[in-house]
């Protein structure tokens, strides 16, 4: 009897998914498919699900608008912030003949590794959120464009800023182990000896580590006027705090990967005079940034948009624009377009120059005030009010 | 006589057809309620094959009768693969990856499955030869086949080293000493300038082969081929040459001796064995091998960076054999097979995956230590 | 017949903290001698065998084999010079089926490596095919049970089998000294009396090979021991035949105190 | 001079949160013969414990209800209780089973727990991968003693840690259960014969010991002001290195232990040129120094294997 019923269930479970896997799934109208990939999981998530969004956003404005003959969707991909994952899902998505265009990656490493699919498949591709510079100004591939600056570029009017507008000479360079704290101390350190400058120590730190207060004693014995921190949010945030807590009250500053309101959440008050720059204009004076700030609103995600959203929501307008002009078919055709585009969003006009590299350089300055990232023009700081350490 | 026996092999062809068009139907499958519908479908065959006696027989007698002609049959329908998959690349590189860890998981076997060593250091191997050849290769212009082997010998000198500690220690002492030792690769791998730092190497050439290019689509019998075909049938070698390896060295002195140390380390010493020696060995093949699987990584991406080799792959590599059957050369390529696809099928739960790998692990070391394939006694033939 | 000295102890001492587990014992066995080692629980005999196959290393004294030093050369290497042994409560190598067990004993005497495994196949075939022939034959001298149960896993096999195939698997390495540590233990009287039998036939059959056997069945001892040993505390304290041991006074009363607690128990 | 005092104190506390988590690692080997890889896990579990607990309070109203040295310690005190209660079901669940198995079960075993208990923590909390921000339940004034910093937080930290780990020598040491604790570290078969009740006993152990190992984690996150869900992997390795060091079985072991590798990575990071990126690699080469010239440790005892 037990065999007879084990039988039974065993033939049933045949018989489902039998017929499971012969059912043809859902009716399919003609879609044309946009790709993107990010951190969605992993330590980078909270960048690449906000850049997910905005990127969502933008398609969604895009179907709405009515002005596309076919239905355009989104394939998200994650790449872990890991170069073989990352990779998996690049060929998945050229792997599937509707994905037309496709834009990704914050890692630079995973970046690195996947743009050669991209060119050898011939699928146009922005990068949003990586900024090694070799990404576009080594390869030079003609279908790979990026919309972010890299980090020399943030780094040069930092450099401006800190050593010849606030005069502050005397430097210690602290910066994590990561691909972008690598590039920041190489691309940094030479910019500000070039311009006068004194590096007295430079610290890396392995990813990982939570307690500097070894490294900022050191510091605090060299006595420099300031520290420049080449890593991002959370890190920078540790040691802004553990500077206050070793003693060490100086000068902190760091180009954008610090540019982030948890930066001042984690930091609590020592988050105060903290100096950065970001790319483009703050979102609500940007051309447009109130309406995109009242569409994710509306839209109802439940992340915030985070640092690289409007990067993403660009990328998915130059591709949108894109297939608009050109069709979805011809992948020359729209690389070639995309080269050549001057696309006026939401981070102001992006253009490319014949690397691939964005030409939209627009920074602003930042300083940490009142547990906010206010504009330094705007702040207390650069009116007299209140005084940066020295 | 002969019409029963090509009858016989018809049969036998017949099954490993069903199931080889099975399998390709699987990979092409994206929605993930179809993947589970699959799942349910192998698990039911796999039930009723143990349930329904008959069959079972019948069938692996039919499989031992015609030996060669099975594996002959295998080989060539898996040699057909990249044709099937010939417009997706991606599900061509899914099956170079299992190939990878397949040669990771037959590496570590030697230890984890055949001596009792818990090596939690083969991201490091696999890295070390990774970061070999692409260095070679870059600054130097060497070719990928000697980086094969360059890449495969500096990983085993590596296991060497490793292989001095552990002289001294063992189990859980033995343990710690790997894990530090991957940790300390990886750190090494991110601080030092000369491999590019947290950067990796960018720009590693493709192999090439009578003049043709890995990077460039492979043409054969006037079918184009996506070029990861050149690194699946690459691939396909390399790890039929490990299964030879292995399962030689399983059915030797050699892998008796092993599983001697793994049985009872004191009763091994009493009879002549010189533990210490044949663990290092265990370590130097379980580093070359992976040394040649970094190897081919390096040169298939193009690309490396530390994150390729970070503890959690030392650990997925552990959870692979465990999961096909430690000791059992077979068992643990279906391991490998099995955990690179299904991640890649649930990508969905892509943030559930390392969760699952953990579970994994700890279920089947409760309630299946010997794995899904367990190891069999080896049975000598004789003549009488 | 004068035989060789095959091995010999001098102050033969080892200490585990304070305590002298074997304590300045001296020990002489000849080439195709049985000698019984016998003596209360505790009383260092399965120590003396640890220091004899080098698994401790002996805090003081000499021990010498077939005219060398053995004191500091690692187990494996006593052992590939021919000192086999068997244990106290069995390690086989329960996983593996009898046969392996049985091959793995001949190691010392077989030389293929990792180079041959992969590329001199038909060595390493040639090398296994006479290894399985030997031991076939090994187990069949033993018990035909054990022969058609060859492929069986080791730790299926009741006790009395197990004793028996670690024999074997002792054995087939060709010793010259073979130390068995309480091979009676958790065997029936018959099953004993069997074993002694099969000792007995290895005795026949190998001449020239040295016995040490540890035992609490003094029936065994009296019928297989040549010569008999009595340890306690780690020292030696008699030696003799079983009727000069049994006479002594200080084994009866070193044995007094045993059987006192055996009659609580 | 001044520096030098200050990285002794760095020193101090890093090699405290060490020994902390060492201790687990020596109580649960000399009760069980075993290394419970996943221990550096539970220790965080620990730290994110009271992130919950200190939410709900915050849902509660009891932050602001309660004074400060009320609030702090009985928040610890609940936390350290969870989750030694979560060392003893793990124990129970994943490590009883495996006691007559082979050693390499329960070593894999822990350490895909160890796995399954990052994940777990990663994917129940909001942005898991990200480090959480712990609340600052500390006081966070500091004062000036010579030229060197002493913050007010950093002193109680060292002293909870006196006071724990006196606290816990005394109930080894005084108590009927501590007497049982050290029977069964001795001698496990000898111990059952005497009616001690083994399960019991090794319960016991594990919950002490998580619930040491969660100060551990907590002192982390007050140090630190975050804690992130993978620290425990590190934290573990670092902890057991501690064991290692000092003896793995001896209590007091852990505290030399523990103490060395705070002292090596903070010099190393401090004192050594460019130094900074490889601390983790000099305690690791420190670690199989001492593998491989002093298995035993600083304190343990050379093991005579059972023959």
């Amino acid at each position: 009897m037990k065999f007879l019923y084990r039988k039974m269930v065993l033939f049933l479970l045949l018989a489902v998914s039998i017929l499971l896997i012969t059912s043809n799934g859902w009716a399919q109208s003609k879609v044309v498919k946009i790709g993107f990939i990010g951190p969605l999981t992993g330590p980078n998530a909270a960048q690449g699900v906000g850049a997910r969004n905005a990127f969502d956003l933008a398609i969604r404005e895009a179907n709405a608008s009515g002005k596309y003959p076919y239905k355009v969707e989104m394939v998200a991909l994650d790449d872990a912030s890991d170069p073989a994952t990352g990779v998996a899902a690049a060929l998945k998505l050229v792997s599937d003949p509707a994905v037309v265009a496709a834009s990704g990656h914050w890692n630079s490493p995973v970046a690195l590794a996947t743009i050669h699919i991209f060119h050898t498949y011939k699928i146009p591709f922005i990068v949003w959120g990586a900024i090694h510079p070799d990404i576009t100004g080594f390869y030079k591939y003609p279908g790979v464009n990026r919309v972010a600056p890299t980090l020399i570029q943030e780094n040069g009017p930092l450099c401006d800023w800190v050593i010849g507008e606030l005069g502050y000479k005397n430097f210690s360079i602290i910066s994590d182990t990561s691909s972008y704290g690598e590039m920041n101390l190489k691309a940094f350190r030479p910019m500000a000896e070039g311009k006068g400058a004194k590096i007295l120590s430079v610290d890396s730190v392995t990813v990982g580590t939570t307690d500097f207060r070894p490294i900022l004693t050191k510091v605090k014995g060299l006595n420099p006027d300031a520290v420049y921190f080449g890593g991002v949010v959370m890190k920078g945030a540790l040691i802004r705090d553990q500077m206050e807590k070793v003693g060490l009250k100086k000068l902190f500053f760091a180009i954008s990967g610090i540019k982030d309101d948890k930066f001042l959440e984690v930091a609590g008050p020592s988050g105060e005079g903290v100096v950065t720059i970001k790319p483009g204009k703050p979102i609500d004076k940007l051309e447009g940034g109130t309406k995109f700030l009242k569409a994710y609103e509306g839209a109802g995600y439940r992340e915030p948009f985070g640092a690289y959203g409007p990067n993403a929501y660009d990328s998915a307008g130059i591709i949108l624009e894109t297939i608009s002009k050109t069709g979805p078919e011809d992948k020359g055709a729209m690389a070639k377009y995309i080269r050549g585009i001057k696309y006026k969003g939401l981070m102001g006009e992006t253009s490319f120059d014949a690397t691939g590299q964005t030409t939209n350089l627009m920074v602003s300055r930042f300083v940490g005030q009142g547990g906010k990232w206010i504009t330094w023009e705007e702040s207390d700081y650069a009116k007299g009010a209140r005084k940066l350490p020295q | 006589m002969l019409p029963r026996t090509i009858g016989r092999a018809v049969i036998l062809l017949a099954v490993e057809a069903f199931f080889f068009i099975l399998f390709a139907a699987f990979m092409k499958t994206y929605e993930t309620g179809k993947v589970i519908a699959f799942l349910l479908f192998f698990i039911g065959l796999g039930v009723m094959f143990k349930e329904w006696e008959k069959a079972r027989l019948a069938l692996t007698g039919l499989f031992k009768e015609m030996k060669i002609l099975a594996g002959a049959g295998f080989v060539a329908m898996l040699l057909t693969l990249p044709f099937i998959f010939q417009s997706s690349p991606y599900l061509i590189h899914i099956c170079v990856m299992a190939g990878l860890f397949a040669i990771l998981a037959l590496g570590l076997n030697f230890q984890l499955g055949s001596t009792n060593v818990v090596n939690f250091a083969t991201a490091a191997s696999y890295g070390i030869g990774a970061y070999a050849s692409a260095l070679l290769a870059v600054h130097f212009h060497i070719s990928f086949w000697l980086g094969l082997l360059v890449g495969g010998s500096l990983a085993s000198l590596f296991g060497l080293l490793l292989g001095i500690p552990c002289m001294k220690t063992k189990d859980y002492y033995l343990s710690l000493v790997t894990i530090a030792f991957g940790l300390i690769i990886y750190i090494l791998l991110n601080n030092f300038s000369w491999t590019g730092g947290p950067n990796g190497i960018p720009n590693i050439p493709p192999p090439s082969l009578f003049g043709h290019s890995f990077k460039e689509p492979l043409s054969l019998f006037g079918y184009q081929l996506p070029f990861q075909s050149n690194y699946y049938y690459l691939i396909f070698l390399l790890v039929g040459g490990s299964l030879v390896v292995a399962h030689r060295l399983h059915h030797s002195r050699v892998g008796l001796t092993w599983n001697a140390i793994r049985e009872d380390e004191i009763a091994a010493r009493c009879h002549g064995i010189d533990v210490t020696w044949y663990k290092i060995l265990a370590f130097c093949i379980d580093a070359f091998f992976g040394g040649v699987a970094g190897t081919v990584y390096s040169h298939y991406i193009g690309f490396i960076s530390p994150e390729n080799f970070a503890f959690i792959v030392s650990v997925v590599v552990v959870t692979m054999v465990i999961l096909g059957g430690m000791d059992n050369v077979f068992g643990v390529i279906i391991g490998a097979i099995l955990l690179t696809i299904l991640p890649e099928k649930f990508r969905a739960f892509e943030d559930f995956r390392v969760l699952i790998y953990g579970l994994i692990v700890v279920t089947m070391l409760m309630f299946r230590p010997q794995g899904l394939f367990p190891q069999k006694m080896r049975i000598y033939k004789k003549e009488s | 017949m004068i035989m060789a000295r095959l091995l010999e102890t001098e102050k033969l001492t080892i200490h585990f903290g304070g305590l002298a587990a074997v304590n300045e014992v001296d020990f002489t066995i000849d080439q195709g001698e049985t000698v019984g080692l016998i003596g209360p629980n505790g009383s260092g005999k399965t120590t003396f065998f640890n220091l004899l196959t080098g698994i401790y290393k002996p805090t003081g004294g000499e021990i010498r084999y077939c005219g060398k030093d053995l004191v500091g050369l690692p187990t494996f290497k006593i052992a590939k010079q021919g000192v086999a042994r068997t244990f106290q409560n069995n390690r086989l190598f329960l996983n593996l089926s009898v046969l392996d067990n049985v091959l793995i004993g001949m190691h010392p005497q077989q030389d293929s490596n990792w180079f041959d495994a992969i590329f001199r196949r038909s060595y390493v075939e040639r090398e296994i095919e006479q290894g399985v022939e030997k031991g076939l034959e090994l187990l069949s001298q033993f018990s035909e049970g054990l022969l058609t149960n060859c492929y069986q896993r080791a730790g299926d096999l009741p006790q009395a089998d197990r004793r028996k195939v670690e024999i074997c698997r002792a054995l087939a390495s060709n010793p010259k000294l073979l130390l068995l540590d309480e091979p009676s233990a958790g065997m029936s009287p018959a099953e004993t009396e069997e074993l002694m039998e099969d000792i007995r036939k290895v005795r026949q059959k190998v001449g020239e090979i040295g016995i040490i056997i540890i035992e609490h069945d003094m029936a065994v001892i009296r019928k297989v021991a040549d010569r008999v040993i009595v340890l306690n505390y780690g020292r030696k304290i008699a030696e003799g035949t079983f009727h000069e041991i049994s006479d002594n006074e200080l084994v009866l009363e070193a044995y007094l105190g045993r059987e006192e607690k055996d009659a609580q128990a | 001079m001044a520096e030098i005092f200050q990285q002794l104190i760095n020193a101090l506390l890093l090699g405290c949160t060490y020994t902390l988590i060492a201790i687990g690692f020596n109580l649960f080997f000399g009760a069980l013969n075993v290394v419970h890889f996943s221990h550096g896990d539970v220790c965080i579990l620990g730290a994110f414990m009271t992130l919950i607990l200190y939410g709900l309070a915050k849902l509660l109203g009891l932050v602001t209800f309660l004074p400060g040295f009320v609030f702090v310690p009985l928040l610890i005190l609940t936390a350290m209780i969870l989750t030694g209660l979560i060392g003893t079901f793990f124990e129970r669940v994943v490590i009883r089973p495996f006691r007559y198995a082979p050693l390499l079960m329960v070593l894999v075993a822990t350490v895909a727990l160890g796995m399954v208990v990052r994940e777990t923590v990663r994917l129940s909390f909001p942005h898991g991968s990200n480090p959480q921000i712990f609340p600052r339940i500390l006081p966070q004034t500091s004062f000036q003693l010579g030229g060197v910093l002493i913050r007010l937080d950093s002193l109680i930290i060292f002293g909870t840690t006196i006071f724990l780990i006196s606290m816990m020598f005394l109930f080894i040491k005084r108590t009927r259960i501590g007497a049982a604790i050290r029977a069964v570290s001795q001698d496990t078969e000898a111990a059952a014969m005497m009616g001690i009740n083994i399960d019991r006993t090794v319960a016991v152990t594990f919950l002490i010991g998580s619930a040491l190992g969660a100060i551990a984690g907590i002192l982390i996150g007050a140090y630190n002001n975050i804690i992130r869900f993978d620290m425990g992997l590190m934290g573990g390795v670092k902890g057991f290195s501690a064991a290692v060091v000092g003896g793995l079985g001896n209590v007091y072991g852990a505290i030399i232990g523990g103490l060395i590798l705070g002292f090596v990575e903070t010099f190393a990071a401090a004192f050594i040129p460019g130094g900074t990126p490889y601390t983790d690699v000099f305690a690791f080469l420190v670690v199989i120094f001492f593998l491989i010239f002093k298995p035993s440790g600083i304190l343990g005892e050379k093991v005579y294997e059972k023959v």
